[in-house]
């Protein structure tokens, strides 16, 4: 309805590639970043920063490293919290041992670490696939969350178990305020978002999805298994863990091994189930929608409680529980593609219109 | 060849013999060590009921069915709290009566949820990718979580089958101090011994388990000699499902009804790794191994880690178990009991 | 399969009987006519700018629209006038915007696009190949294959060396082409593939004149071992080979052409005998161009998209001469089953398509729209009435209320814009059709989209360009004034007479059938009947051998009146009689399908066709549409007399298997008027009702008999409106 | 006819037996490829024609015997080297990427020839995109070769089943492989749909020299198109020659052609 696609034509490859090919799209998302970049620092409350766009971005870059695993490459992480927390405790340690690094370099040897753990966890994925690949990371899953609560070199020897930071500084910019945290992280998000694009538009990319579809008929047209799995794991563990260093340092402040724990993991599975496995924007649309049911459900609980029904916030949780579980199983069946599968059917409609789908 | 028939009993033999070398290595006593093994026995016999209901489903519909855990905490919950509840209902006196017309109830009710989990999400699903029926077990995990707790509440519940808490101490003759050992386990044991007995027997005699075994052999051809794979299915959840208000039972009983008890039936999963996916046999011998070698690796294991790494106390029995699935896989997937056939790459 | 799709309809338009023996005479006639809307044919006024804020400002900026300025822009940036010849006009763009595209091919997924430079490049090297095999100033060279840029530059190549190049039908046989390459002596042959070699192969062992074949796309050529042939690469290379020994050589041929000598030769076949080459100078095709250009106010910056054969005269006009004048880019397809999305891709800013082709365009637009939700639908069919009464007259300029236009603005934005984007038509400047009567409705669904859609009047011989309607003044039954440069006459036997600079030279070696079509005083003979209204518009009413007279002299046309009355949805023939009659009757056969629904949806019962087309409601329905058409008819002078007075609907449908209609679905009236000769009588003598017995043949192959007595109805008529001119 | 230009032995396999798990697919079987040629193999279902086939490109490993591929002596091949030293494969039962357009299903077949890293691909460096752009072109001549430039973006599980045979194809080309195994190329196919993949098959070998190694179960493709015919039966080879020779071989005619022929 809104695309005019005559004389968008391409003369060139280079054209014909690019990542946003048509010309109202291309204004959507310009316009969408402009408006997070430059509107919303000034108009967000601190309230909006710290309990939905914060979490948001971070859990949405965790989302988009899980989906490259899951949805690119079709091997299963019931565990990837787990490289979350390699990426926060090792960003911890490093600003421990390294004091005064700037923290995108911090970020990046987390992340770097964290990939390392994931080419280790990904190692099972030669020998064994579906299923019993789950039941590995389901082992790294737990066997991490061990080691950081009982290996106490990790936490720095806190007494509590749990550690905490100091705020975030770089190029002489002490990123304190939930603004600025949001600003820093929705860059960084952005940087990542385009290289995941990418990657998934590269010869990895293809590689990758070639493994998920039909392997045996990616083996014989030449490529590694080794090579395109193990890159995925490493390459989704390295978002985890960038991810994983924002969410302790810039969400959390100071954390426990607990935060990194099963149910994250098995959330982050449900963000891509939900939003859209093999989809980029699905992670987006996954992450939000996680984000703000919770938030959304206890908004509306003093209305359900006017309503005559008697919903404590106990209740809500569970609410929450059965509602997640649903929307799984309804997804599983109704669009196994997600949000993100819808979206696409949307926008075809609209170049399609009036014509039907 | 050779390795493969005396699997489990190499792996059993490692997992005592470290059991053997840890204590004297660690100077304890043989006493101690023999009753740190039964207390294992007795765990691994409950991760063995839980694993129990895994491998019916698997064997009869392929899926692998991470509600399992749920399913124990929803039957456990529904037990525990009809027989809170009936007395005040129908004015059958608590304790064992009431137990005894919950777990009845309690029995109804997982036949009526294995139904609507049958109808719901598994029958627009057959014939998909076993991960995506893994993630709609995920699904259903997380609903009946919400649900059971919804409905049932929330809190820690008891369920009292009149058995003593109290430990025995038995072979008091033979080691010094004798070995502890407690009613409930036992119970417990013979309970899951029952079960499986019946299992057993519902599988070899009936026409019904025939089916299944012939249904969980090849679905095609059963279909195609007239076996009717929904009705099937309906059977082995719902068996699955009785199964799980056995093990939520015995559990509840021992640990008392809470939230914990979904995440500990997530121990099942190595569980059946090790035992192979379609082997009941393997189900129950892997919950036994995974108890036992739990417990020594706490007990024995664990102090030595400790020294080594400089830890902040134990807890190995958290990942023991998926460890040693893990490295399981790597060399024999197929698990102890399963079949050869194999989502090998 | 588009192309050939093409040819055949641009066939159907001819009046070559015999449909086999592939004669391609293309001629531009409409047989337009006019129902349920009408339009004043006043001059509008208003400029471009203020016409329409909602209708796009491209389709309105027409010339004498009263915006000198833009017009002079335009003006300035046609080619001057001693670029004279082809070669001249390349070089001139060459020169002028070098590095603007010239040609575009959609080729291994993207747009290949050429400069005009580049394009310079390579036809240079062509001709130069050409010239180093031996082609020179005089020769014919054969050119058959897909719109592709090679194509058009051999055409151009050829035209630098002072050949002529001769564009054939790429899916005629080898047999139909034998003759055309004996009559013009073909020498060279540049084929597209494989299988257009193979064909040119198999006329030359009937024409040994042939020397060299060159093909364009390797592939399957690799075991030919021929000496005649050639790839295209390869005599590129040769000639840029020739081109470093004889520097001046190209220019030097280039500076040798004069305007009058011949540009192309288009093969269009004559109702009998074999096919002729029509003979266009570059005078003639570049003054035709220049023209329209200036009219439509062309820039450099159109776009157009070339789908249709290469060989029909039109194709060249807009898409090599147009663009030769103009300087604007051409757009080849990908392939023939990618059009559709090519022309999305491109949005061509000028394009042209023959009456079925649009129409198959709208019946795909209103399938697709069957199979839309109901929300979608009704608002389809909402804005559909809207634009219906406000589209047309927007992009003409007409005075339109505030709320219309709000509402035409709602309707853009939600169903004609997108309706245009999806027909690749958002672009488009000005579009043309030709070549057959085209349906009332038909035209007026584009126009009331936005589509700048017009007719125009020409044939082979007129190099397209006779007449067009200039925007603003588009009257649906209408062909245009002449343009700029015509005359027109219209000969005492009604036959309509033109002279142009774009007139043909002649017919190649066949002085007799010049003769025919030529006089010496430069008139040329249509063959095509019409006549100018009052508004100095060409009427196009039928071929002239068609056109009798009544009894009081008056014109009679009956196809005419049979096109007005077929574009009743309820009517699905009609046969006109009247021919040294004293009056003008008609035999209907109704749609059965759209009258049973007519039917079904008033609650009329019927028990089948016979007793469907005795009842008085279908009488009285198919009796407001005569009379419907005998307003249309006294609006014309020169037709009034020929209101229907008199008509009947037939018990039977017309069938080629009783010999009713042409195996093409014509009416063969002469057979009618025989064969039903009791009717006709009747209907003549005034009887009220008439008991008739035919002869039908079942599918069968059994024969049987129909009885029935038709009921024959009088008919309203109006007096002859007189108009001031 | 169409000139042939057929060169040295190419490919020689040599004994191979492959079983599985006691259940013998193929037994002691030899036969030679010559560059240029093609070459079919033949055979009722369950002869083992597939097996041969994914023993020669490494999918199968065989127990016994060796293949001798441009000289290069091995028992079993690794698909990864197989692929690399230019063999291309098609599949009896589509094994096409079914979430991809056909463009990415054809570029991936091309991945073998793009090396640029994970990081310049990320940050899609100079290299990356030139690689990408460049392999691009390479693709696009593919599929103007195989005539589906009308889909090149539809996702492959909407192509109707024919085109989905040509996209295989097209996958395997895209590795500009030496040796092109087909396996039943043509299968399900009606006789439009045939002619059109025997056309692609034949210019493709000879606009390319690729030399084919054909399994099919038409015969009257196999007689058209073949230079030399394998024949198989119950892994054992029974026949082997020009499909004159071969169509007149009483064993052939016995276990094969003589059934339902």
């Amino acid at each position: 309805m809104f695309y005019r696609e005559n004389g968008q034509f391409k003369s060139t490859y280079r054209e014909d590639q690019q990542i946003l090919g048509i010309r109202q799209d291309r204004w959507f998302i310009f316009g969408l970043i402009a408006f997070a970049l430059l509107v919303v620092p000034y108009w967000g409350s601190d309230y909006m920063f710290r309990a939905i766009l914060i979490p948001f971005l971070i859990v949405s870059l965790a989302a988009i490293g899980l989906n490259l695993l899951v949805g690119y490459c079709g091997q299963i992480s019931l565990g990837h919290a787990a490289f979350m927390a390699i990426g926060a405790y090792a960003a911890y340690n490093i600003v421990v041992h390294f004091p005064g690094l700037n923290f995108i370099v911090v970020l990046v040897l987390a992340g770097l670490v964290s990939a390392l753990v994931g080419i280790l966890f990904g190692l099972p994925s030669l020998q064994i696939k579906g299923l019993y690949l789950g039941v590995a990371t389901l082992a790294a899953q737990f066997f991490v969350d061990w080691v950081f609560a009982r290996v106490k070199w990790f936490t720095n020897y806190s007494s509590s178990g749990g550690v905490s930071t100091a705020p975030v500084e770089m190029f002489g910019w002490t990123i304190d305020t939930p603004m600025e945290k949001y600003v820093f992280i929705l860059v960084v998000v952005m940087v990542f978002t385009l290289m995941a694009k990418n990657l998934v538009r590269g010869h990895i990319g293809r590689s990758w999805m070639a493994m998920r579809d039909m392997d045996v008929a990616a083996e014989v047209i030449g490529i590694r298994p080794m090579y395109a799995k193990l890159t995925a794991f490493a390459v989704s563990a390295f978002y985890a863990g960038v991810a994983g260093a924002m969410w302790g340092f810039l969400h959390l402040g100071s954390w426990e091994p607990a935060a990194f724990s099963i149910n994250f993991s098995l959330n982050l599975l449900f963000m891509i189930i939900i939003g859209g496995m093999g989809s980029i924007l699905g992670s987006f649309i996954g992450a939000a929608f996680i984000v703000l049911l919770p938030l959304a459900l206890s908004q509306a609980l003093p209305l359900l409680n006017n309503l005559g029904l008697k919903v404590d916030t106990a209740m809500a949780s569970h609410l929450e529980f059965m509602i997640f579980g649903a929307l799984i199983v309804f997804f599983l069946i109704v669009e196994p593609l997600g949000i993100a599968r819808l979206w696409a059917v949307a926008k075809e409609k609209l170049r399609l219109w009036p014509f039907p789908h | 060849m050779a390795t493969k028939k005396n699997g489990p009993v190499i792996a059993l033999g490692v997992v005592l013999g470290i059991g053997f070398v840890a204590p004297l290595l660690a100077g304890q006593p043989l006493g101690f060590f023999l009753e740190v093994t039964l207390g294992g026995l007795m765990a691994g016999v409950l991760y063995s009921l839980v694993a129990l209901g895994f491998v019916l489903i698997f064997k009869a519909s392929g899926v692998f069915n991470f509600a399992q855990g749920a399913m124990v905490l929803f039957a456990a919950l529904a037990l525990a709290r009809l027989a809170e509840w009936l007395p005040g209902w129908v004015g059958i006196p608590a304790g064992l009566p009431a137990l005894a017309l919950a777990f009845v109830l309690a029995t109804g009710i997982m036949i009526v949820l294995a139904m609507l989990i049958e109808r719901i999400v598994l029958r627009p699903l057959v014939a998909q990718d076993p991960v995506a029926l893994l993630m709609a077990t995920l699904g259903v995990t997380f609903f009946l979580d919400g649900f059971g707790q919804t409905i049932w509440g929330s809190d820690v519940y008891k369920i009292d089958m009149g058995i003593s808490k109290d430990p025995t101490i038995i072979l008091e003759s033979m080691f010094q101090g004798g070995i502890l050992i407690s009613k409930e386990d036992l119970v417990a044991t013979v309970i899951a011994a029952v079960l499986v007995l019946g299992l057993a027997i519902f599988f070899q005699k009936t026409a019904t388990g025939r089916a299944l075994r012939a249904v969980a052999d090849d679905h095609q051809a059963a279909q195609s000699i007239g076996i009717p794979l929904n009705r099937i299915w309906v059977i082995v959840w719902a068996v699955a499902g009785f199964v799980a208000l056995v093990a939520g039972m015995v559990w509840g009983a021992k640990l008392g009804v809470q939230f914990s008890l979904a995440q500990l039936a997530l121990k099942a999963l190595p569980v059946v790794i090790l035992g192979g996916f379609t082997s009941i046999p393997g189900a129950i011998l892997g919950g036994l191994i995974i108890g036992v070698g739990e417990k020594i690796s706490e007990v024995f294991l664990g102090p030595v880690l400790i020294k080594a790494f400089d830890l902040a106390g134990g807890g190995i029995e958290n990942w023991f178990a998926y460890v040693l699935a893990l490295l399981f896989l790597m060399v024999r997937p197929e698990g102890l009991f399963g079949e050869k056939h194999i989502d090998r790459v | 399969m588009i192309a050939a799709f093409v040819r055949q309809v641009l066939q159907d338009g001819r009046v070559s009987s015999d449909p086999v023996q592939g004669a391609r005479e293309v001629r531009l006639c409409l047989f337009g006519t006019m129902r349920g809307y009408r339009m004043k044919a006043a001059y509008h006024t208003k400029g471009g700018a203020d016409v329409a804020p909602f209708a796009r400002k491209t389709s309105l900026n027409a010339p004498g629209s009263g915006c000198p300025g833009k017009e002079t822009r335009q003006m300035s940036s046609m080619p001057p006038a001693s670029a004279d010849t082809f070669p001249r006009l390349l070089q001139h763009h060459a020169s002028v915007r070098p590095n603007s595209p010239s040609i575009r091919e959609k080729d291994l997924g993207i747009w290949q696009t050429w400069t005009w430079s580049q394009v310079l490049q390579e036809v240079r090297a062509l001709a130069c190949g050409l010239a180093a095999h031996g082609l020179t100033r005089g020769d014919h060279i054969a050119i058959i294959g897909a719109n592709r840029p090679r194509v058009y530059w051999t055409v151009a190549a050829a035209q630098c060396l002072g050949a002529i190049p001769v564009p054939l039908y790429q899916d005629a046989v080898a047999a139909e082409l034998v003759f055309v390459f004996q009559n013009a002596g073909i020498t060279h042959a540049v084929a597209e593939d494989q299988e257009q070699v193979d064909k040119v192969l198999e006329v030359k062992e009937k024409a040994p004149g042939i020397a060299h074949i060159y093909f364009d796309d390797p592939r399957g050529m690799r075991h030919y071992t021929q000496p005649e042939l050639l790839g295209f690469a390869r005599l590129q290379d040769l000639g840029r080979e020739f081109d470093a020994k004889n520097p001046g050589f190209f220019d030097a041929e280039v500076g040798k052409g004069a305007p009058s000598d011949p540009a192309a030769m288009f093969y269009t076949s004559g109702t009998t005998g074999n096919p002729k080459g029509v003979v266009h100078t570059h005078a003639g095709l570049i003054d035709r161009a220049r023209v329209a250009c200036e009219m439509e106010g062309l820039t450099a910056d159109e776009e157009i998209l070339a789908y249709l054969p290469p060989a029909w005269i039109g194709q060249n006009i807009f898409s090599y001469a147009q663009a030769m004048v103009a300087g604007f880019c051409v757009n080849c397809p990908e392939a023939a089953g990618t059009v559709t999305t090519d022309l999305r891709e491109i949005g061509p800013t000028y394009y042209f398509a023959p009456p079925a082709i649009l129409e198959r365009l709208l019946t795909s637009v209103t399938i697709r729209m069957e199979d839309a939700g109901s929300f979608k639908r009704n608002l389809f069919k909402y804005f559909m009435g809207v634009a219906n009464q406000v589209g047309g007259r927007l992009l003409d300029g007409k005075p339109v209320s505030p709320g219309e236009r709000a509402l035409y603005w709602l309707g853009d934005m939600s169903i004609y814009g997108p309706l245009r984007n999806a027909l690749g038509m958002s672009r488009v400047k000005v579009a043309y059709t030709a070549g057959e009567a085209i349906g009332p409705d038909l035209f007026k669904f584009y126009r009331s989209l936005g589509i700048n859609l017009k007719q125009l009047y020409g044939s082979t011989e007129t190099a397209v360009f006779v007449c067009i309607q200039p925007n603003g003044q588009v009257k649906g039954d209408t062909v245009g004034p002449p343009v700029k440069g015509v005359e027109i006459r219209i000969s005492d036997s009604g036959e309509l007479l033109i002279k142009s600079p774009g007139l043909l030279k002649e017919y190649y070696k066949n002085p007799e059938a010049t003769a025919a079509v030529l006089t010496n005083d430069g008139w040329y003979h249509t063959g095509d009947a019409g006549f100018l209204d009052a508004d100095g518009h060409l009427k196009i009413i039928d071929r002239a051998k068609d056109v009798g007279k009544m009894s009081n002299g008056a014109m009679f046309a009956p196809k005419y009146i049979e096109n007005k009355l077929k574009f009743f949805p309820y009517i699905k023939e009609a046969v006109a009689f009247g021919d040294k009659r004293d009056m003008a009757a008609v035999f209907i056969n109704i749609d059965m399908e759209a009258v049973a629904n007519w039917a079904e949806r008033r609650g009329l019962p019927y028990s089948g066709y016979l007793d469907l087309t005795s009842q008085k409601a279908v009488y009285d329905l198919i009796k407001d549409c005569v009379e419907k058409a005998n307003a249309d008819l006294a609006q014309e002078e020169a037709l009034a007399a020929s209101q229907i007075k008199r008509f009947l609907i037939l018990h039977k449908e017309l069938d080629a298997d009783d010999g009713e209609l042409t195996r093409t679905s014509k009416v063969r009236r002469g057979f009618i008027g025989e064969k039903f000769g009791v009717l006709v009588d009747a209907v003549y003598s005034g009887k009220a009702e008439q008991f008739i017995e035919t002869q039908v043949k079942f599918e069968d192959g059994r024969t049987g008999v129909v009885s029935a007595t038709l009921r024959i109805a009088d008919a309203a008529t109006y007096p002859a409106v007189k108009k001031a001119a | 006819m169409r000139p042939r230009n057929i060169g040295d032995v190419i490919l020689d396999v040599k004994n191979i037996s492959l079983s599985f798990g006691g259940v013998k697919a193929l037994q002691n079987i030899s036969f030679d490829v010559k560059e240029h040629e093609v070459r079919a193999i033949i055979g009722p279902n369950g002869a083992g024609k597939s097996s041969m086939l994914n023993c020669i490109n490494g999918v199968y490993h065989p127990q016994e015997g060796e293949i001798v591929y441009q000289g290069e002596v091995r028992r079993d091949m690794d698909t990864h080297h197989a692929a690399e030293s230019g063999i291309g494969r098609t599949f009896q039962n589509l094994a096409l990427f079914k979430g991809m357009s056909v463009l990415d299903n054809i570029m991936t077949g091309r991945n073998l020839k793009m090396k640029t890293g994970i990081l310049a691909q990320a940050l899609h460096l100079g290299p990356a995109r030139a690689e990408e752009l460049r392999e691009r072109e390479f693709v696009e001549h593919v599929i103007d070769f195989l005539e589906i430039q009308a889909y090149r973006k539809t996702p492959v599980g909407r192509m109707p089943y024919g085109l989905q045979k040509r996209v295989d194809l097209g996958r395997a080309l895209a590795a500009q492989p030496k040796v092109l195994l087909l396996d039943e190329p043509m299968a399900g196919m009606n006789m439009e749909e045939k002619q059109d993949m025997c056309r692609f098959v034949l210019d493709i070998n000879d606009e390319f020299g690729t030399t084919i190694v054909l399994i099919e179960h038409d015969m009257g493709v196999v007689m058209d198109i073949s230079d030399r015919v394998v024949v198989l039966d119950y892994g054992r080879k029974i026949g082997d020659g020009t499909p004159e020779v071969v169509r007149n071989d009483p064993e052939v005619i016995k276990a094969y052609l003589g059934v339902g022929h």
